[in-house]
């Protein structure tokens, strides 16, 4: 029985917080709020540091370490608001190295950069059949649809906010064939694509909306179950990005709370301050058991990744609005302005738990996976 | 259980609804650049306009230069206004809080002095009152005033929060005399010629990247003798007692000027078909609706309680608790249901996500609402205070010991 | 404007808490836990005070008094505890008043006690007209069914939990004829009628289970409206009861707190106990004033009458269950004990959330209509 | 990551189960009347197998007579009887925490007397601790211990939430030696045999009507002289802080043994058609889900924490608030689903929903839980405390005129 990070967890862990600890990325985060586009280009760097081979088999020069392990890297993002592709690059990697693509090899050496454009398996409550991608407009709106003609794939459809987009060379999309999904790799640069760059409300998440209209494409050979696993890999990666920045928002109110004085005594020494805090930290360490749950899962119980992914998700992006809101609190009006880094972290909650699905969409999704365990136990039971 | 108005009320709507509709068109716009010197111009001429037509300050009494009439007046001044889509006078802090502090605490000299200009739109008031190091614990101010020689009293310190402070004429400042008295004794209420040297206004960004307020810092800013005191030496406290009073109802009786009903929220969501189908989203938006409903009829309760000429007691603090958690949790449920694009700034729903944090703290941090709801209305007893009985100066030099242990 | 209550509300409510200031309600329900039906019967003395004809026409011998009135009653009954037939007579009483049946003045004058058969009129967002009731299992099921012999009629279906059934004369039912909603009276001891008494958890709540299998009716003639507005009085009424039940929970909770020290100071004076007792306080007056919203709709705003009831349904059972857990907390663990007061308003509150429709149906039923109007607004701008 | 057992742990969980399979047909059932004589002995009976299996007291040190061995071992042997439905030692109370409590503080003759019969099953105990007011406040106890001129001690006071008093041999009293010492300090720990003249123990009904604890009133009980006084006269506090903190660790790791999982809540809502379409449900079943889920794994955590030898700190606490609130709230989902026939009384839901608000101050109320996670963990300042430096019998009288005011 052992939940605790091994030697080379920790290893990779601290090697990622030193090469993130060379940029102010924070400061950086206010500046690109002021002067659109000026975020400092992290990709040499985590090219260096080996992050987009990360989840790629060693056949294909990759590290070959699993989710877990690129959680953990995650959660260093967060915590400082760093703008890396990483979220929608990791899972493109991995499809990529399933499929033994030939671009798995140069995004491992970080030659191509690849983004992941998700699409949500279906839920056990919906009786159809239905992949769902995020709409533009925040409606939930149907895959892209394979085009066959003869041995020539090309590839239709709209997606919204796709993380990291902006920038990547191949996009990794998941589409329908005759009803089944397939993962399907389209050079950026194609005809027939749009990569329509957005940024909302937190400058540090470079997003793009992909518009595909008849694009050429080629199909990776990937289980339905490893298209399944991608989602819930960048689930589970915005989750652990997520637990990075409460562990950092609850440091910051902390430390506040302890040096702020009001009515004679410091303010961490009033139960409503104080109360909110140890709120916060409960919430994160629930949180941070639950990247454990994955990380579990991931590599031994591969029934459970899905039920654990969105678990971590909902959990952490609670956690996070929590965390974010808390930190202002605290700080009482000064943390509600500009000059101040709590509105960066607030500005981050805001729109991450709105991407890839939504934080409410992993509520659901829990929600049905336990319904639907229920019932198969109770027909179980009825059959024994 | 009657929403209408009496006869009389009535009579005073249609006179008030009549000015209005002839003058509407001489209004210059409800909202622009408060940074624009041509706009403030016209917002203060239209004061003066509405002034003389006795349309504000509408409770200010006659000895003042007021119509003298009851808050439900004002009230209803307010809501044909706002139906109108006409903005009130420009100088709310004056009108407001500044002018009854010196109805209450002020000389014959300066009643005489400062009130018509400010009831008129001449002069603008700006409220010098909270610091970084003062905001729920007011009479913690470190702001220094000190008389010269000759009289003058010279103001150092920095003040933040402060509306209107970079158009406003005056300001009235809270500041500490004697810090050999315990924190709440030793302060004293100057009025502060905003143009005086050694005044600085500094725009203070919100999330959302406006300024809201301003900064105002003081380096020795002689602002005069006694003539500039209100309330006497050491009376600023309660002076500035007197201010958050009239605070209090002014942010009880204004939720529904803020554009918060439920409707607007409402109508935010409806388009999406999700509302009908995902778990949750109509549980929210019923949790906003409920709680914006129950404001909505709390105000009108309190106009009765008015009406009667009973003024609302601290209980008050819960309408605005009640209102900005509700529109917080109503723009996280619009952001949920419209996903990315109800952030894209400059924008309605990103502004308004921008905006409530600060509104949270802003007239009373939660906590210290709820402390003065339990101990004020339902008896509940206080928490010790360890600031009570010692001098400021000897206070601050703990906290200082405080942070290095 | 004035939503302050007129001297004749106050005697009326005054007169209420006279009535009742006889009884110790409180102790008999406590007593009627241990030795289940030993309650006092309140009946004789409500008949007194006139409340079975408070909404009947002056025509028919009652005090012709408005919705609001009735509320202002149930708020006392709630306040103690009393076990009084009124959420199921008022309701009942008001439609055969509308309907001008002859059984109104004999139950105005308390000769005859009738009880409405609760049906819950369609959402504006279920595009089918369906009229549901509480089933036994805790689902929605469709209401009654008449069927026409000639001139005779009869109905069949059954309703759940019907408060105040047990020992009723006569049955007021809504039931479907055709697609419409009828009223329709049955007697409670015709053929086909079975009225199976139970309590739950609350042993002052007299409830039963009705069975109707080709029951004899006759039908009254009341609108659709009206027999919609009974379904919403019901829901007037039990969040009436439930504010009085706050209000006296906070009344113990806020004693208590003054005089229990703990680490040598009142628990009252701690922010994690000042803080709960001040939201309880909150959770009543807004709860409160939204009573308020539904007497100003009865009388001056019918197309309101739903939302304000559903509304004041909504927040004064949450107020409730608030505010029972919460006494209960504020005692430490001697509030959770059965020789306590506290156990008595959480079992009320535990039981009343989930009557007649429940205040989770109540929720969703204030967002259809808040999304109705919405739209309406909306396609009233477009015709425009 | 690996949730196996390791290899040591495996033979040994091997070994356990082999013992049980043998011996399962002789255990008593899991459940049974508390108030039944021969339920009671049945159960003593079985400790006394399982003490001779070495399969109780896991953790106790050889020379008390343990099998001295880690706690992810007793861990694996709770799991291990859980699995086969069979119960463990009837003398939760003693070996868990009074055992422990002898081992730190008690004397070498007491260690002689009472561990081996306490290990055995042959004497059971119970903690004479809390009372009427002294739940969380535990050192204001005011029950009191006087030395008879033939040094005899006697205790008159109250005691209350008492488990299994009704059986108990023996009882851990925490009472009042001198009250001229401020709270904390002249506090006394004695053994008190139960069977004393003086001691009446009177059940305890909770919400439910079951009589889960007891009430213990203590009438002038002569409990013997210094022998009966465990850690010394003045002691208590330091004996009790003890008992504390392994409780802390009995409910930390002990969340699932009430049957507190996920699974069994969705299960008990799965088969209403209402969860797939009514707005709320699914989003409420996904909270309950999702806090017992996290308080499921942070136990694994802490055990892989124990394994290394590390004990889990104050914040253990959090897991017990989480799953409280957790239940509270499943129980709620699960009533609103399936209507008041879910509040059947005796029934399994209507008995979670009035067990649990009395599970919710038990161990600890929240906001203690909290203060405590917040100064000892996150190094938060304390409250300022009025009761520290005075004499207990000064600060009851404060209180009392505190009262009167």
């Amino acid at each position: 029985m052992n939940l605790e990070l091994t030697d080379e967890q920790i290893a990779l862990r601290d090697a990622a917080r030193g090469v993130l600890s060379r940029f102010d990325t924070v400061a950086a985060a206010r500046e690109a709020l002021e002067t659109p586009g000026t975020l400092p280009d992290l990709w040499p760097a985590s090219v260096d540091a080996g992050w987009p081979g990360l989840v790629v088999a060693e056949r294909h020069g990759g590290i070959e370490l699993g989710l877990f392990e690129a959680m953990l890297v995650a959660e260093e993002l967060g915590k400082v608001l760093a703008s890396v592709p990483f979220i929608g690059v990791v899972p493109a990697a991995a499809l990529l190295s399933l499929g033994d693509h030939p671009a798995a090899a140069p995004t491992a050496e970080g030659e191509l950069r690849p983004v992941y454009v998700p699409a949500c398996p279906p839920s056990p409550r919906v009786d159809d059949d239905v992949w769902t991608v995020d709409g533009i407009d925040g409606e939930r709106i149907a895959a892209p649809v394979v085009h066959r003609d003869g041995s020539a794939w090309s590839v239709t459809g709209t997606v919204g906010w796709v993380p990291d987009a902006p920038g990547a060379d191949l996009l990794v999309v998941v589409a329908i064939d005759d009803g089944r999904p397939v993962a399907l790799v389209v050079d950026a640069g194609a005809a027939g694509v749009e990569i329509e760059s957005e940024t909302r409300y937190d400058a540090t998440r470079r997003m793009a909306n992909i518009h595909l209209d008849g694009a050429v494409a080629t199909a990776l050979s990937c289980s339905e179950q490893d298209i399944a696993g991608a989602w819930y890999s960048a689930q589970a990666l915005l989750a652990a990005e997520a637990v990075g920045t409460v562990d950092t928002c609850l440091a910051l109110a902390t430390a506040y709370a302890k040096e702020r004085f009001t009515f004679g005594r410091a303010i961490g020494s009033y139960q409503a301050i104080k109360h909110e805090l140890v709120e916060t930290l409960r919430r994160l360490q629930n949180a941070r058991a639950l990247l454990l749950n994955v990380g579990w899962a991931a590599g031994a119980a591969p029934d459970d990744v899905s039920m654990a992914a969105s678990a971590a998700r909902y959990s952490s992006g609670q956690a996070l609005d929590f965390a974010a809101r808390s930190l202002i609190n605290v700080h009482g009006g000064i943390g509600a302005t500009w000059e101040h880094d709590a509105p960066l972290y607030f500005r981050r909650a805001q729109l991450s738990r709105r991407l890839v699905g939504g934080v409410g969409g992993a509520a659901d999704r829990l929600a049905d996976e336990s319904l639907a365990r229920a019932r198969r136990a109770v027909e179980a039971a009825g059959v024994r | 259980m009657d929403l209408d108005d009496s006869q009389e009320q009535a009579e005073y709507r249609a006179e008030v609804r009549a000015w209005i509709a002839e003058h509407r068109f001489e209004a210059p716009p409800g909202t622009g650049d408060m940074e624009d010197a041509a706009y403030i111009e016209a917002r203060r001429t239209w004061q003066g306009q509405l002034s003389d037509a006795r349309l504000v300050g509408v409770t200010w009494p006659a000895e003042f230069g007021g119509p003298g009439r009851g808050p439900v007046d004002q009230v209803i001044v307010n809501q044909e206004l706002a139906a109108a889509g006409v903005p009130g006078g420009i100088d709310v802090i004056g009108l407001g809080l500044m002018g009854p502090c010196i109805m209450v605490n002020g000389t014959a000299a300066q009643k005489e002095r400062y009130l018509a200009p400010m009831l008129h739109g001449d002069e603008i008031w700006c409220q010098l009152f909270s610091e970084p190091a003062a905001g729920s614990d007011l009479a913690a101010v470190q702001c220094r005033a000190r008389r010269d020689d000759d009289g003058t009293w010279r103001l150092t310190g920095q003040k933040v929060w402060t509306t209107n402070a970079q158009f406003a004429r005056f300001g009235m400042c809270l500041a500490r005399t004697d810090g050999d008295q315990p924190k709440h004794k030793g302060l004293t209420m100057f009025i502060v010629p905003m143009d005086a040297d050694g005044v600085t206004v500094r725009g203070l960004r919100q999330i959302s990247g406006e300024a809201e307020f301003n900064e105002v810092f003081l380096d020795e800013v002689a602002v005069g003798g006694d003539e500039m005191v209100v309330g006497g030496e050491g009376g600023g406290w309660g002076a500035a007692l007197t201010v958050l009073m009239y605070e209090r109802m002014m942010i009880g009786l204004g939720t529904e000027g803020f554009g918060y009903s439920p409707e607007r929220f409402a109508g935010a969501v409806a388009a999406s078909p999700r509302m009908d189908r995902e778990s949750g989203l109509r549980t929210r938006l019923a949790d906003v609706v409920v709680e914006l409903l129950a404001v909505r009829f709390r105000g009108l309760e309190s106009l009765s309680q008015l009406a009667d000429g009973r003024v609302p007691g601290p209980e008050f603090g819960l309408a605005k608790i009640t209102t900005v958690n509700a529109v917080i949790a109503a723009g996280d449920l619009i952001a949920d249901v419209n996903g990315p694009d109800a952030l894209v700034e400059p924008g309605e729903w990103a502004y308004l996500i921008s905006f409530l944090p600060g509104l949270k703290s802003a007239g009373g941090a939660e906590p210290i609402l709820r402390n003065t709801v339990g101990e004020r209305v339902m008896g509940l007893p206080p928490e010790p205070r360890l600031d009570k009985k010692i001098t400021f100066d000897e206070l601050v030099a703990r906290q200082r010991e405080g942070l290095a242990a």
